[in-house]
């Protein structure tokens, strides 16, 4: 299969603690791949060992064929992957705009890609003018999203879409997800099994820092035994 | 209950008890390589001991002080950058009360007491307003304004404005001039005594405060401790510290420039617990034999470009020795325990092993 | 509604301020309106100049929350460094070419990650390699640099000091320059001794670095042509040099400045950006450490400009534009100014100097607004916006947040050095400048409030109008109501006189009196 | 459920900057009872909280602890009252030992505090007391760690084990299982469970996990953009209409 990111046995540091454990994540070119796993299991850090924020110590992670850990993160973020964070890190003093023309890589990649976008979040459209501050917390999420579709990525890593959401939001959300994948592959952290499954079309289960099972998320929503056993609660 | 321990049971501190024998013995040794016995130096003979005691009491003095920063910034946290004005208002005061008004020095202690209680009192009155390094602005601007009010020309009078105080009245049975050993071992007294108390002060309940309001004031609020009252105890405490090292300065040496006033003393004063080590009492100590006499050994050697030196060694020890040397030795002393170890195994069992290869 | 609440939640610093202009209104009163306009003038001077060191030193906090306590000394170097240039160009000249041939190794930056990537060195070798590189090409620099011939000032060389030279130059007398002497120097072998070190200590450099950046890097010729041009520039500047030496001592007084203020600015940004990449970066995890890094680095900065230029004071001659005295002076107007070149203006019967008094604020505002336009409008401003709230996010969308940094830095620092070089022809060149003037940038940034942009310039405009205001009421007194005293506020009240109002302001507005609350 | 009312609000309000976080807020909480807040991000929880241990200010109305107005009382005040509260992300004092952030958190009440001169081990009612209460939380065998080295259900123990210290009558905690791993979070719970009964104490609490909550609580309150939506027990709760539209959704029902 044609996989566009292949993270092979990452092993992460964050002071003395090891955090990854050797953690393999192969995501097949334009799907959507999703890391499950319990709270503080290191699907986020394995998101962040991708983009070079907390740097893996030992392993390899292939990008379109190329070796980028070890890279720094702009780098590595400027081959054409976009994060979008778990606390959304919207620049608060920024208005909305500004918090999408910041994201361009090039000239005009905001210009080109405000369609799209407004049509993914028309909601955003009627904010512009308005700063980060004000944002609530479903429109810091949506503008999140949005930010990292300006730039050109043909890979999104999207760390707890629907955290702290109302429900009617989190559909909403989860729509905006599904008709972004058409674009690009996307992959997921994402604690709610029930989002997660509806969304994804492979799933790595990370436990204790490290990956312990990959497969078809057709195949683990029949599999009880595996949720139960892993995600806790199903 | 039954297991109080007494006022002088601290922690036995193998190298600051082998420090203070060497200071004990240190004038007597130094004469001996002048040719001076004992006796002769116990008698205020004169000669290189005499000097060598000079320089062990200025660092007395100043580890004094440097031990009263460390109190309030390497303990509880507070960045001030009007300290020197702690140390100038002991100094002038005692200048002026020996010189112009003729106190006796135990009548002069006592109103150093109250002026250094009543300037932590005026530091600690803008304390809940500012903090970080506001507080560090405010705490500069009001020593600048002493810093001034030392200078201007119309208290010139009693200040010397920018000549400086001159010909403070030592009584006589502590000369510098004449009973200049008895004077190191008041000096070397008052340190040990108030490192000791510093000793059990940061280790009693109101010192453990401070170091849990440097760690995380908004915690210990929340804990139900009103930080304010322990912050200003500590500011007291160190203001007492430094305003007796300012008047141990102005007696030792009965000139008192005004640039202990600056903004530079106080820097002074950081500089010598970055060498030693934040946040460590006998890095204040340490740091400050390590800075008097790099300053004294570049002065005499280098000369004109000593400052340069020095902050050369003030980016180096920044770089390099970010602990100090008692926080770097702390770190490392495992680490060089086992590589004495390994290099004392080596000489011992080279035979064995150049046998077995 | 709206503007009621904002007036509710202003309403501490709406009262300063009226009190602020209050007392501003007193001091008018106090004095004739040729005084008043006269010191108000040099209250926007010293506020200006106050402002071009609390700007950049504002900008550097915000951002990178480094309290760059050498900004002051930076300053100074900025003034040194530009009167070096307008009255010695000789020496500027003779410094191009080492200064382009040192540089040249650093442009083979991507080269020598590439080389070093290639070169697998066994892991205590990769340690020691290096510094023992730096070594050999410190030494080998050294050893070149020392018998290359550079005009400077030795009182022994030239009989002159710089307080000598710059009073013969303020006469109008045409400076001396004896050729270099170049006896006991091969240019062969010099050149190659610079280029030699530089490439050693760039390579040396890199592999320290190495193994960070393992992306693939393709070398194609482009990597080589800075390199080559620096080299080619070098070698060119020194085959011209006198050529050029003599251009630009014939040059007009005013191009001159030019050039000195560009020549300035530019070694400002230089020295800004080798700071931060060096010194600072390595700090960022330990603030209270770069603070004393900084502290150190100003005392080592006054040194070496003692060493160069010694300790007296000097100044530095007005350029023609701002000196004339003779006939139709002092101008009664801007266009009068512009036909006699006056260095003096009437302005309400009160004689004001061009240069002080008009032309130093001007800059001041056109900077102030520049910069304000760079915050606001360009992407530059919008990413440090942005890095000001959250580092790790502006370089998770791919921007390289180190160069920013670096950039802001040498933005910053440059700023402090075009503030020295205007500073050195109306207040004159001394040791201490730097000191005094952080001092009041720090005292202005605290009233204004620490990272915010119009804060600086407000508070700036506060500290030298007071400061001013009190000199002025020095010379013509207070009087005192329901008293026959007069009083005169001695000089040192002037500093006491802002740290007091920074005092007070603080304790009424802990953050300054446009700071954002916490 | 008819004991005493111990903590009151009347008309809560706060605003940061025109952002109204917290909206007329009313809420009686009864004695020895489990009241749980729940609601999503950004609904005023954490502010509310703040507001009720004193560390914001409120911009208009009261708060009134065992029929005491403590609106304007300073934070460090409302412990001694008898109020404890964590927080949300671990405010601990990492560079202190474990045993030594729970010491001074059991040494906050005594008369003990400005007594320089006389070593702090000194006092060995507060070691005791500490003892007590690492082995309580579990803690007692990393007495010695450093805070900050301990692995994050451990810091939430210590947390816990902080406000422990001082015995107080009301636990406020804001979101006690924050990023534990989820088979850690039943044992903290019936922790939590086991405290409130034992010492009669009273717990409001914030927390994400439904689950928990809708075993755990015998009253809740949904908070919604600032604003109270709806209150009641469990079932109440479950069964609102309102609540299931804003907050709970189709999903929650999925979830269960």
């Amino acid at each position: 299969m044609d996989y566009i990111l292949d993270v092979q046995d990452i092993h992460t540091f964050i002071g003395q603690y090891h955090i990854l454990q050797g953690v393999s994540v192969r995501v097949p070119r334009g799907s959507i791949t999703a890391l499950l796993g319990r709270n503080g299991a290191g699907k986020t850090t394995t998101l962040k060992s991708i983009l070079g924020l907390t740097p893996p110590r030992q392993g390899k992670i292939m990008f379109e064929g190329n070796e980028i850990q070890g890279m720094l993160s702009f780098n590595i973020a400027s081959l054409g992957i976009g994060f979008v964070p778990e606390n959304r890190s919207i620049f608060r003093d920024l208005s909305v705009e500004e918090n999408l023309k910041i994201a361009e890589r090039k000239k005009g990649d905001y210009a080109g890609k405000k369609g799209f976008i407004f049509t993914l979040f028309p909601d955003l459209k009627r904010l512009i003018n308005l700063s980060g501050i004000n944002l609530s917390g479903g429109q810091q999420q949506m503008l999140a999203i949005a930010r990292a579709l300006v730039a050109d990525n043909c890979l999104l890593l999207i760390d707890e879409p629907s955290e702290g959401l109302a429900p009617v939001l989190i559909e909403q959300l989860m729509k905006a997800i599904q008709q972004l994948s058409a674009y690009s592959t996307v992959v997921l952290v994402e604690q709610n099994f029930l989002v997660a499954s509806q969304l994804a079309e492979y799933y790595v289960i990370i436990e204790e820092g490290r990956s312990v099972k990959e497969g078809k998320m057709k195949d683990l929503t029949n599999d009880k035994a595996t949720i139960q056993h892993y995600l806790g609660a199903a | 209950m039954a297991n109080h321990k007494p006022f002088f049971a601290l922690k036995p501190d193998r190298g600051m008890l082998i420090a203070l024998l060497v200071f004990i013995l240190l004038p007597f040794v130094i004469g001996l390589f002048d040719g001076a016995s004992p006796a002769q130096v116990w008698m205020n003979g004169s000669g290189q001991s005499k000097f060598i005691q000079g320089l062990a009491i200025e660092i007395f003095i100043l580890a004094l002080y440097a031990l009263s920063y460390d109190l309030i910034f390497g303990f509880t946290g507070l960045l001030s950058f009007g300290h020197s004005m702690f140390f100038a208002v002991g100094a002038y005061l005692t200048g002026i009360l020996l010189k112009n008004f003729g106190f006796s020095l135990a009548a002069t202690f006592g109103m150093i007491f109250v002026a250094s209680i009543l300037q932590a009192l005026l530091f600690g009155m803008v304390l809940p307003r500012v903090k970080g390094i506001t507080f560090a602005l405010v705490t500069l601007g009001m020593a600048s304004v002493f810093h001034v009010l030392v200078l201007s020309t119309e208290l010139g009078k009693f200040t010397g404005s920018d000549v400086g105080l001159q010909g403070v009245v030592v009584p006589d049975f502590i000369s510098p001039a004449t009973e200049r050993l008895r004077l190191y071992f008041i000096t070397l007294t008052i340190l040990v005594v108030v490192f000791m108390l510093y000793k059990r002060f940061v280790n009693s309940t109101t010192g453990r405060v401070c170091t849990a309001i440097r760690e995380n004031e908004g915690r210990a609020l929340m804990l139900g401790y009103n930080t304010f009252y322990f912050k200003l105890a500590a500011l007291m405490l160190s203001s007492l510290t430094a305003a007796l090292a300012g008047m141990m300065h102005s007696i030792y040496q009965p000139i008192v420039s005004p640039n202990v006033a600056g903004l530079g003393f106080t820097v002074t004063a950081l500089l010598i617990i970055l060498i030693g080590g934040v946040g460590t009492l006998n890095g204040a100590i340490i740091g400050a034999v390590a800075y008097r006499l790099l300053d004294y050994g570049l002065r005499r050697y280098i000369g004109e470009s000593a400052s340069f030196i020095n902050g050369a060694v003030y980016v180096l020890i920044v770089l390099f020795l970010p602990f100090g040397i008692v926080g770097t030795w702390r770190m490392k002393s495992l680490q060089i325990n086992q590589g004495w170890k390994r290099l004392l195994g080596m000489f011992t069992n080279s035979q064995d092993k150049s046998d077995g290869a | 509604m709206k503007l009621s609440a904002y007036f509710r939640k202003n309403l501490t610093l709406i009262i300063v301020l009226a009190v602020l202009s209050g007392l501003f209104i007193a001091a008018a009163n106090g004095m004739e309106s040729k005084d008043f306009v006269i010191t108000l003038l040099r209250g926007l001077s010293v506020g200006s100049l106050t402002f071009l060191v609390a700007s950049g030193f504002s900008l550097i906090f915000g951002l990178l929350d480094v309290l760059n306590l050498a900004h002051g000394t930076l300053f100074m170097i900025g003034a040194y460094i530009g009167w070096t240039v307008y009255v010695r160009p000789d020496t500027l000249v003779d410094l191009l070419t080492p200064l382009a041939l040192l540089l040249s190794g650093f442009m083979l930056g991507d080269v020598w990650i590439a080389l070093s990537n290639r070169i697998l060195f066994g892991k205590r070798l990769k340690r020691i390699l290096p510094w023992v590189g730096i070594f050999i090409s410190a030494l080998i620099l050294f050893s070149v640099l020392k018998q290359y011939p550079i005009a400077i000032w030795k009182v022994a060389n030239y009989a002159q000091s710089p307080v000598s030279i710059s009073y013969l130059a303020s006469q109008g007398q045409n400076i001396l320059m004896p050729p270099v002497d170049m006896a006991g120097f091969s240019p062969l072998l010099g050149f190659a001794g610079l280029i030699a070190g530089s490439l050693l200590l760039a390579f040396c450099l890199a592999v320290m670095k190495a193994g960070k950046q393992a992306a693939t890097i393709c070398i194609t010729w482009r990597n080589f042509s800075g390199f080559v041009v620096l080299l080619l520039a070098g070698i060119l500047f020194f085959v011209f040099n006198n050529a050029l030496t003599d251009f630009l001592a014939n040059l007009n007084s005013n191009w001159l400045f030019l050039v000195a203020v560009l020549v300035a600015v530019a070694s400002g940004i230089g020295l800004g950006a080798l700071m931060e990449t060096t010194l600072i970066r390595p700090l960022y995890i330990r603030p209270i450490y770069q603070l004393m890094l900084t502290l150190g680095l100003s005392a080592i900065g006054i040194e070496v400009v003692r060493a160069i230029w010694g300790r007296p004071e000097f100044t530095m001659p007005r350029p023609e534009l701002f000196a004339g005295t003779g006939e139709g002076c002092p101008a009664t107007s801007l266009a009068d100014w512009w036909q006699y070149h006056c260095s003096t203006m009437l302005v309400m019967d009160g004689r004001i100097r061009v240069f002080n008094e008009i032309l130093i604020p001007v800059i001041g505002i056109i900077v102030l607004v520049a910069v304000w336009m760079l915050l606001q409008r360009s992407r530059l401003g919008m990413v440090i916006r942005a890095g000001v709230q959250d580092r790790e996010m502006v370089e998770a969308l791919g921007i390289n947040v180190r160069r920013v940094f670096t950039l802001v830095f040498a933005l910053g620092v440059g700023l402090a050095a075009l503030g020295g070089v205007l500073a050195a022809p109306s207040i004159g060149l001394s040791n201490l400048m730097g000191e005094s003037f952080l001092l009041n940038a720090l005292i202005a940034l605290a009233i204004g409030g620490l990272t915010s942009y119009p804060g600086a310039a407000l508070g700036s405009l506060l500290v030298g109008l007071l400061q001013q205001f009190i000199i002025k009421y020095g010379q013509i007194g207070i009087p005192i109501p329901f008293m026959d005293v007069i009083f005169k506020p001695s000089p040192p009240i002037v500093p006491a006189s802002t740290i007091l109002l920074m005092v007070i302001i603080l304790l009424i507005l802990p953050n300054g009196l446009l700071g954002k609350k916490e | 459920m008819d004991s005493e009312i111990i903590f009151e609000t009347i008309n809560l309000c706060k605003e940061f900057g025109g952002l109204v976080a917290v909206d007329n807020v009313n809420i009686k909480v009864r004695k020895n009872t489990f009241h749980a807040i729940i609601g999503p991000n950004g609904a005023g929880k954490t502010t509310f909280f703040n507001l009720l241990s004193g560390n914001i200010e409120p911009t208009s109305g009261k708060v009134i602890y065992k029929g005491r107005d403590i609106t304007h009382q300073p934070v460090y005040r409302t412990i001694h009252f008898g109020v404890g509260r964590s927080f949300q992300i671990s405010n601990i004092f990492p560079n202190l030992t474990v045993f030594e952030n729970v010491r001074l958190a059991s040494q906050a009440l005594g008369a003990d505090n400005f007594k320089f001169w006389r070593s702090a081990s000194a006092f060995k009612q507060y070691e005791e007391r500490t003892w007590v209460v690492l082995k309580r939380v579990g803690l007692q065998e990393r007495a010695n760690v450093f805070a900050r080295m301990l692995p994050h259900g451990d810091q939430r123990k210590l947390e816990l084990g902080m406000i422990l210290a001082p015995d107080p009558e009301v636990l406020l905690l804001d979101e006690p299982t924050a990023g534990m791993a989820s088979e850690q979070v039943p044992e903290l719970i019936a922790l939590i469970q086991e405290i409130q009964k034992a010492g009669d104490k009273t717990v409001m609490l914030v927390e994400h996990n439904m689950n928990v909550v809708m075993s755990v609580s015998d009253q809740i309150t949904v908070m919604h953009q600032g604003a109270v939506l709806a209150e009641g027990t469990p079932a109440q709760i479950a069964a609102n209409k309102d609540v299931q539209t804003a907050y709970l959704g189709g999903l929650y029902h999925l979830n269960l």
